[in-house]
């Protein structure tokens, strides 16, 4: 099996994908230039595709990732494609495709099916950070795509017409961040709180349980926090502080991933977190907030919801990518990168990877402007499946 | 003067007394073993032990302790226990029992009588002092026996009485809250007053005097020597048995079942741990591109720095004369060596990845990691260049043979060992680094075995200079401390990648530590051999 | 000897080493000379081109393999020397390099926390005289005031663990134990020092953490005071290891001279073993210091990761964040001053360890002086 | 001597620094050993009595069946070759070889009559009684009054520092004077009582083999084991040390070992001559040692053959 | 011996081991020596020659103007007590001086009429004429055969091993007579000769010695400096030693420290006794010296007054 990476593509002549172009970049000073871009040449740069950032985005991202370096087969079932036993929500949608996982989405980008299960046409893989992280790597080219949860005007401080010229923005799911507690809170009767009661949390106002109205809990609030920079704690200040830089005095602890946040919470008596959908469970319960008089609850079923778009701390959820001089068509991506995000943009990446991971996958009309984008490199139509 | 001609050359046989002494030993053993019992909640406080509650026991057995130390000294005293006891216990001890008291008397005063900080100080010295002089002033068989036996009885009253019962509370009202709770006070005290206890019976086991520091000193050695080993045992022991079920999920043993090697030939067995990656397809996941990492990055640094610094060290010991330059070079070689590898990655942020790609990569952790080894390798081999007796060298040198000859030929072969064992000894150092590469090298959390890096396969010629490329080397890659780190930070959520994650995190931690552990017995035991050898020869 | 002046003796010296080079120059025939020439030359034009990131670093490195080739062929004596030396040479460069490449990158936020004090300008100054760290509400402001004091309660509890265990250990190894158990303890030890500290941090965040969490019913999870003992035996190994090497180099001549006399070993060792060893010990324990302060993994897992003093600065049931932790932990989204702000502590921690590494040599140079010596 | 073999088997379960079980293969040795040589009838009192001595360094014989008595109160000189087992004798007699992990002693050694290789022997107090002087001089790193204050100090026969002067129990007139005997009896007051406050490092080698003499004299030792204690020391500086050892042997049992022979003849009382093999081949009056050796190899050795 | 002073003002800029300026200090001191002893007109040929030799360790002045002639194909002993310069004398005349630091000689050595104290004498040439064997045995860790062939083999004069072979021009069959043919002359071979690959090491003290005297035979010197070879050796093996010398005495010029004076008189032709200080006191044939010694100190020192 070996390496499936640079080596493959790297024999055809002075192509030599992101890794070469990386050994020259230590020669010429201006390494960013030509980071993981397909220098014009006949083939396409199959390196090894490299996405980084948000804890939030990862699910999403490292579980399409999986699922593309096992280029599994249509008669899979399980993953791709359609058995006796069961058809992969989607599938169908995109017309019963009769290739493999990767094979088909790379395939529309020009890339050769190599028909061979685990080995797509080029690997990929999914670092584990926060948006801050993913939203530096991508502009400095350390990385193809930077995974954020915040806007990346927020997280670098960009103005909307930097962030416009310099990165394009793959929206691919949206999270309906929750206000969550541990188990113990929620013992304590603590279902739902208002807006100000969760500001006052974290603004070092209230610091015991039993300063919330109704509730005769005498624990000091462990206030837990993401990472600064991190999306979720940008969007959290943004949506909930008033502000991308409101003060946060009240937080006790700051982990840099969800998951840490997630187990925190299960191990901590009396905590309190904000985090993404994906990672809530029996012991990290969402609780309900009351925004002026509305209450968003934590059940799909209520009548307003978390996962409504109109939940205050409704965020998008962003596959940052580069704009590249020398991409061809002077475009935002290589090839590598639209095909990548290309599969999250329809029926089978919105059920599979959004909605498997518990976030809110996104309205029809947003995906197809998201094809739009992606649409440019495109050796087929993207629009109609 | 004072008293102590009596010692006789020959000590009697086991007196009465010696044995009730050494059951004095035994018996703060056993409040040893309760108290770091308790400490970690393998005896519940609520409980009860023998059908007596643990806290009553444990100032049962106190109380006992104390009456047994402060009547052995009583007794010497009175000439009833033969001993020779200086003239008094001594400075070290006086403080030594003078701490606690002034604790307890600070305690009593300030919180059981509610006088404030002012009382609390007021009380903590008239305690502390009272105990100091009551253990300085008197002859040493009563000054080390009575104010020690006096703090465990008191302390065994203390928890006999319930004063401090399990449900014991002192919130210690700081702005940041925290509180001192009977489950960690209870035990806490029991063992420090087992250790006194101890020191006391020990010393009186030695008949006080000269013999008796020897016997509560050694106590006290043997007892720090045993913990520090019991800590290795249950460190590394718990490890392996919470990392043995994930790193032994989906083993297979038997003919053809492994992964293939050179080709054709099939390892007879399979462990998915540490044969896979992580991918959607497999039965079980594994953390196989960690440690091909964790080698290639060992690999690397060993190239770089072994010839770097065995060179420096040739010319440090052979060739430039011992002084100024010499020791410059020794005091930044020092320094290089002590300079936490968070620096080491720093430094490799600032000044690697620039140069390299701007981009995490195997290269820029191996140099990183080469850069944080290269002292240690330059002390050790310098060292063991050092030790390469001058007889050799003379003994060339008359022979008419040439500097640089004489180090190939003799200098170098019999400074071999110690550079070896200094390497390896290194290498496991720097194979468990964490935070260098955090900054340097650190790539996906769950890499496909198919992402595996493949050095040797990687090297490509180009048609520009440096004409050989090779992208692996320029790839960023997981290694396992790193791998460790990741899973950490991932917290439980792992996600779908792996079923059971903990037992992943702990197989992982195993993992690394038999590879790193195993560096360092290679170590050991090759310097093990070598000083045989030598002894031998 | 004693009325030379320290010029006389500079000029002395400089002279003795120009002399040297023109005894090697005098000595050496001319081809090798050339052959020497160019290895140093083109080694040091690609060294110039790396530090330069120019891509014709190669072309020097080439003829500087070449060259040595040829060296080692023909002129393997000379070769062997000037190769050496140049390793020699890039050890040391790599420590200027260090230097340089962390320092140069904290400047900027140190312009920026620029205090005033008595209508001076000092540099730097606010980091420390303020406790404030927040990089993104207004004022952003860097103080490093927050992790030193972390760093400072971690490694004053690291030293009372690794302190008098490890010398208590020491004494064991050195002077007690018997030799079938040293066999097994000195290993033993050495394994300890091997143990990655992320293990170490696993087991504190997983385990202990919790745990401490529990005991002193703090709000959540994270304290220097079991960071400290985590560090501390960690550090431990360090301490007893050079102490032990301290102690077993006071001459066993001593130690007879003290038994000879009638004492227990324990006497000795206190009265005789230990005084004359104490520099090398106290130099164990400031090495044991170095490695506690420069300890990263463990606190930046099992920390809070809030750059905050604790309240009261005494309380160790809270941990914030030391210096090592701050980079780990940030040195990912930070950049501009934050990222400088990263460096200000490595240099901070570069400066404390080294110094405290030059102490420790500076101690066993005393020693080894008053050992050897005057006798 | 006859109850030599009895006293063996008293203190066969005795084996120093090694827990080895106690061969018992040595008694050929013995015998053979005992040929050849002529049993010594001195004058006066033994003070101490070594029987069957057998010091094994390993695997390595260092000292053969070696029975011997010390008589009290005189200069018994030890000669032979480098290696023989002389230092290795010296150190059986205060069981200095108990630090020396690979040595196994076995056999007996009595002072006055006291077997001194038994369980429950108080190392302290046999040390105190049998004082050692080194090869090189070993003052410590201390003030010339603290080393010679050092072993008094430990036994708790002087008090002095902070506590002991808190506690009003303070010895400095008898720490004074202490000082002050054993320093004169080693003749060294003359030369350093104005700097008894400066590091004894600071004299010079004889100097510093004196005060390591006072130091052993501090404690008032029965016997002084001396080994080689002048072979680092310049002429001058030895012929003080011989005059001293002469002085000394009026009070205390001294027992010398010396690599000199000349010195051995100037200064003994007996002579007891190891050879190679670690066997007592002669031992006797020191005039007829050197004067007519009973033993061929002795009388090549003293005659400068070998060695 | 009239134009030393000639001599030295030649080699006056040649300073070893250190480059301050030569000092012109020393005059007075010869001249004092000079007067004490008595000069030694040996038959036959002088193979070294030594005039006016300062040598300085930093301020020590270990080696005061010695004028030394050394006879062709013969034992030259020198005696004296410890520390008096007789090593540094006899590293002088090798040149192993050089590798001491502190070192600084001043004066001069002629071998075979050549100056060795001079620019541009080559010192591997020199020191594969005047060969060295040290105090204690040092053979390398190697084979006994590689010891012996090490040097050859470093010369150049034998090529063996991988790269040898396959250019053709391997010399084991040379290697094999060289070691041979020197373990012969070191009296070692029939001792060793059916385990030449054994390593040096596992060897005897006497043994390791003659191999390292082989050693030294086997770069074919002409003199052969010996550093106290048998003080580590037992009686046996001394004698082994001894006997050998006498053998190497018919071929080689040998000369040798010793500390036993008796060895001195056993296997010496002539002898040279060194003092405290320095000097060489008196220089003559071994007889002469023994019985009847010019100066009073040596007399003292031979009857073992002192040392
Ligand atoms: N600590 C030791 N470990 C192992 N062997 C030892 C030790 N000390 C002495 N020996 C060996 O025991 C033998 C006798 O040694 P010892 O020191 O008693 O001789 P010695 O007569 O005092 O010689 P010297 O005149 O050289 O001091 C020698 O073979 C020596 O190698
Ligand atoms: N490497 C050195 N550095 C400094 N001084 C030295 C050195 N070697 C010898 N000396 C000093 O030079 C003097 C003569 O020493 P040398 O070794 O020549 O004496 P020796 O006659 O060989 O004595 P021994 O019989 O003890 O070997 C001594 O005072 C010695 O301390
Ligand atoms: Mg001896
Ligand atoms: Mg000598
Ligand atoms: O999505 P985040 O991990 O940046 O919160």
């Amino acid at each position: 099996g070996g390496q499936s990476g640079g080596g493959g593509g790297g024999g055809d002549g002075g192509d030599g994908g992101a890794d070469p172009t990386a050994t020259e970049a230590d020669m010429d000073s201006e390494p960013t230039e030509t980071e993981s871009s397909d220098d014009g040449g006949d083939g396409l740069n199959t390196s090894l595709l490299n996405a980084e950032g948000s804890s939030t985005v990862y699910p999403i991202s490292n579980t399409g990732s999986a699922y593309w370096n096992s280029n599994a087969p249509p008669s899979d079932g399980e993953y791709w494609g359609s058995n006796s036993e069961s058809t992969v929500p989607g599938w169908s949608q995109l017309g019963e495709p009769d290739m493999l996982l990767a094979d088909y989405f790379a395939q529309k980008f020009g890339f050769e099916p190599t028909e061979e299960r685990s080995s797509p046409p080029f690997p990929t893989t999914v670092g584990l950070s926060h948006s801050g992280t993913g939203c530096e790597a991508v502009t400095e080219g350390l990385v193809d795509i930077g995974n954020s949860s915040g806007p990346i005007t927020a997280e670098l401080d960009w103005s909307e017409e930097k962030a416009q010229s310099e990165v394009v923005d793959n929206v691919v799911g949206r999270d309906g961040q929750p206000v969550v507690v541990s188990s113990d809170v929620i013992d304590a009767g603590v279902t739902q709180l208002t807006g100000e009661e969760v500001r006052g949390i974290y603004q070092d106002e209230i610091t015991n349980w039993n300063q919330i109205e109704g509730v005769d809990y005498d624990q000091e609030i462990y206030a837990i926090g993401r990472a600064e920079g991190s999306g979720t704690d940008t969007s959290f200040r943004l949506n909930m502080l008033g502000g991308a830089d409101a003060a946060m005095p009240g937080v006790d602890t700051r982990f840099g991933q969800n998951q840490q946040v997630a187990q925190a919470v299960s191990q901590n008596e009396g905590s309190i977190a904000y985090m993404a959908l994906a990672f809530t469970s029996e012991t990290v319960v969402p609780v309900g907030i009351d925004f002026e008089g509305t209450l968003y609850e934590p059940d799909r079923d209520a009548e307003n919801t978390i996962f409504d778009s109109d939940y205050p701390l409704n965020r998008d959820l962003h596959m940052y990518t580069l704009i590249e001089e020398d991409n061809p068509n002077g475009g935002g991506y290589d090839a590598r990168e639209a095909a990548f995000i290309n599969m999250f943009l329809n029926e089978f990446g919105q059920t599979v990877f959004v909605e498997g991971n518990n976030y809110i996958p996104l309205p029809t009309s947003d995906l197809e402007s998201m094809k739009e984008q992606v649409s440019a490199l495109a050796t087929e139509d993207l629009i109609m499946p | 003067m004072a008293g102590a001609t009596g010692s006789r050359l020959v000590d009697g046989d086991t007196t009465a007394t010696d044995a009730v002494a050494a059951a004095t030993v035994g018996l703060s053993a056993i409040l040893f073993v309760l108290a770091v019992a308790a400490m970690f909640e393998r005896v519940s406080l609520t409980g009860t032990l023998a059908g007596v509650p643990t806290v009553t026991l444990l100032g049962g057995l106190l109380i006992a302790l104390g009456v047994a130390v402060g009547v052995f000294g009583v007794g010497s005293r009175l000439g009833y226990v033969e001993t020779d006891p200086d003239s008094s216990a001594g400075l070290i001890a006086s403080f030594g029992a003078a701490v606690p008291w002034f604790v307890i008397g600070g305690g009593v005063a300030s919180e059981t009588l509610g006088l404030g900080v002012t009382g609390g100080v007021a009380g903590a010295a008239v305690a502390g002092g009272v105990a100091f002089v009551a253990t300085a002033v008197p002859r040493e068989d009563v000054g080390s026996t009575v104010p020690l036996g006096a703090l465990l009885a008191f302390v065994g009253l203390v928890f006999l009485s319930g004063t401090i019962g399990p449900g014991w509370l002192w919130n210690l009202g700081w702005e940041q809250q925290a509180s001192i709770t009977a489950e960690f006070l209870v035990p806490a005290a029991t063992l420090f007053c087992a250790l006194y206890g101890g020191w006391a019976a020990a010393k009186a086991y030695g008949r006080f005097g000269a013999r008796g520091r020897h016997m509560g000193a050694y106590v006290l050695v043997y007892l720090n020597a045993l913990s520090i080993i019991a800590f290795l045992f249950i460190l590394i022991a718990f490890v392996v048995v919470q990392g043995l079920p994930g790193l032994l999920t989906g083993v297979q043993i038997g003919a053809g079942v492994g992964p293939q090697l050179f080709g054709s030939f099939e390892l007879p067995v399979y462990v998915p741990f540490v044969m896979n990656g992580v991918a959607l397809l497999n039965d079980f996941q594994g953390v196989l591109p960690a440690i091909v990492g964790t080698v290639w990055l060992v690999v690397g640094a060993v190239l770089f720095a072994v010839p770097l610094g065995v060179g420096a060290a040739i010319f440090l010991t052979e060739y430039a004369e011992r002084g100024r330059f010499t020791q410059a070079v020794e005091v930044a070689t020092n320094g290089l060596w002590s300079t936490p590898s968070i620096v080491f990655g720093l430094f490799g942020f600032a000044f690697l990845i620039p140069r390299f790609g701007n981009r995490k990569s195997l290269l820029a952790g191996m140099l990183t990691l080469g850069f944080m080894l290269l002292p240690l390798v330059l002390i050790t081999s310098r060292e063991a260049m050092l030790s390469v007796p001058d007889e050799y060298r003379d003994a060339s040198a008359a022979l008419g043979v040439s500097k640089w000859q004489t180090v190939r030929s003799v200098v170098l072969p019999a400074a071999l060992p110690g550079v070896v064992t200094g390497v390896i000894l290194g290498v496991g150092r720097i194979a468990g680094e964490t935070a260098p590469i955090l900054l340097t090298m650190a790539g996906g959390t769950f890499v496909p075995g198919a992402q595996t890096v493949d050095v040797v396969g990687g090297f490509e010629f180009t048609g520009s200079p440096p004409f050989v490329a090779n992208p692996e080397l320029l790839q960023a890659t997981s290694a396992l401390p790193y791998q460790l780190y990741a899973l950490i930070t991932a917290g439980v959520g792992l996600g779908s990648n792996v079923s059971d994650p903990t037992g992943f995190r702990w197989a992982t931690a195993l993992v690394l530590l038999a590879v790193v552990l195993s560096f360092y017995a290679i170590g050991i035991g090759a310097r093990y051999y070598f000083r045989r050898q030598l002894r031998h020869d | 000897m004693s009325s030379v002046t320290r010029t006389e003796r500079l000029n002395a010296a400089a002279g003795r080493q120009f002399q040297r080079v023109r005894d090697f120059v005098d000595d050496t025939d001319p081809a090798a000379l050339v052959v020497v020439g160019v290895i140093a030359v083109s080694l040091l034009t690609a060294f110039v081109g790396f530090l330069a990131v120019s891509n014709l670093t190669v072309l020097p490195f080439f003829v500087f393999v070449a060259a040595t080739g040829y060296g080692w062929v023909r002129h393997q004596e000379e070769t062997a020397l000037i190769l050496t030396l140049t390793m020699t040479v890039s050890t040391l460069l790599i420590l200027g390099l260090i230097i340089v490449f962390i320092f140069r990158e904290s400047v900027p936020v140190i312009q920026y926390e620029t205090a005033t004090v008595f209508g001076v300008e000092v540099p730097g100054l606010r980091m420390f005289i303020q406790a404030r760290w927040d990089a993104v509400s207004d004022p952003i402001r860097y103080s490093m005031a927050p992790m030193i004091h972390g760093t400072l309660l971690v490694t004053v509890i690291a030293t009372a663990v690794a302190g008098p265990l490890g010398v208590a250990a020491a004494l064991f190894l050195s002077e007690i134990a018997p030799a079938v158990v040293r066999e097994f303890v000195k290993p033993g030890v050495e394994i300890l020092a091997g143990i990655p500290s992320i293990v170490y941090g696993f087991i504190g965040f997983t385990i202990l953490s919790p745990w401490a969490s529990d005991q002193f019913q703090t709000t959540g999870q994270g304290s220097y005071l079991f960071v400290g003992i985590v560090v501390g035996l960690m550090a431990l190994p360090t301490v007893v290891s050079v102490a032990e090497d301290a102690l077993s180099s006071v001459p066993e001549s001593m130690k007879s001279g003290s038994l000879a006399v009638g004492t227990t070993d324990w006497q000795t060792m206190t009265s005789i073993t230990l005084p004359a060893a104490f520099s090398g010990v106290s130099a164990a324990v400031l090495l044991g210091v170095g490695r506690a302060i420069g300890e990263t993994m463990a606190a930046t897992v099992m920390l809070r990761g809030v750059p905050r003093l604790t309240e009261p600065l005494v309380n160790v049931f809270y941990g914030q964040e030391t210096l090592t932790s701050l980079i780990a932990r940030n040195y990912g989204e930070a950049d501009g001053l934050q990222m400088d702000a990263l460096f200000v502590a490595g240099v901070i921690l570069f400066l404390t360890v080294l110094a405290i590494s030059i102490g420790a040599q500076y101690i066993e140079w005393r020693m080894r002086s008053k050992l050897g010596g005057e006798a | 001597m006859s109850d030599s073999r009895q006293t063996r088997s008293q203190t066969e379960t005795r084996t120093t620094g090694s827990d080895q079980p106690l061969e018992t293969t040595s008694g050929e040795t013995v015998e053979e050993t005992r040929d050849e040589w002529v049993e010594y009838d001195f004058q006066g009192e033994a003070k101490m009595v070594a029987e069957d001595l057998d010091v094994h360094y390993g695997d390595d014989h260092a000292l053969q069946g070696v029975s011997m008595e010390i008589p009290e109160k005189s200069v018994t000189a030890l000669i032979g070759p480098s290696g023989c087992g002389k230092s290795t004798y010296l150190r059986c007699l205060n069981r200095m070889n108990d630090r020396i992990n690979a040595a196994r002693v076995d056999g007996s050694v009595r002072l006055d009559g006291k077997e001194i290789y038994q369980d429950g022997i108080n190392l302290v107090e046999l040390r105190k009684r049998v004082g050692m002087v080194f090869q090189s001089p070993n003052p410590f790193p201390k003030s010339i009054r603290d080393n010679i204050s050092y072993g008094p100090r430990k036994h708790g026969d002087i008090e002095t520092g902070l506590l002991a002067r808190m506690l009003g129990r303070d010895d400095s007139e008898a720490e004074r004077e202490l000082v002050e005997r054993s320093l004169k009896q080693a003749a060294l007051w003359d030369e350093v009582h104005d700097r008894l406050d400066d590091n004894a490092l600071g004299l010079s080698g004889g100097q510093q083999q004196r005060l390591c003499i006072a130091r052993c004299l501090s404690v008032d030792p029965e016997v002084i084991l001396m080994d080689e204690p002048a072979s680092a020391l310049d002429p001058i500086a030895t012929a003080k040390i011989e005059d001293l050892i002469n002085d000394l042997a009026k009070e205390y049992t001294v027992v010398i070992v010396t690599h000199n022979m000349q010195q051995a003849a100037r200064i003994s009382d007996q002579t007891a001559v190891f050879l190679t093999g670690g066997k007592l081949v002669e031992y006797g009056d020191t005039d007829q040692i050197f004067e007519d050796p009973r033993s061929q190899r002795v009388e090549d050795y003293i005659s400068g053959k070998f060695g």
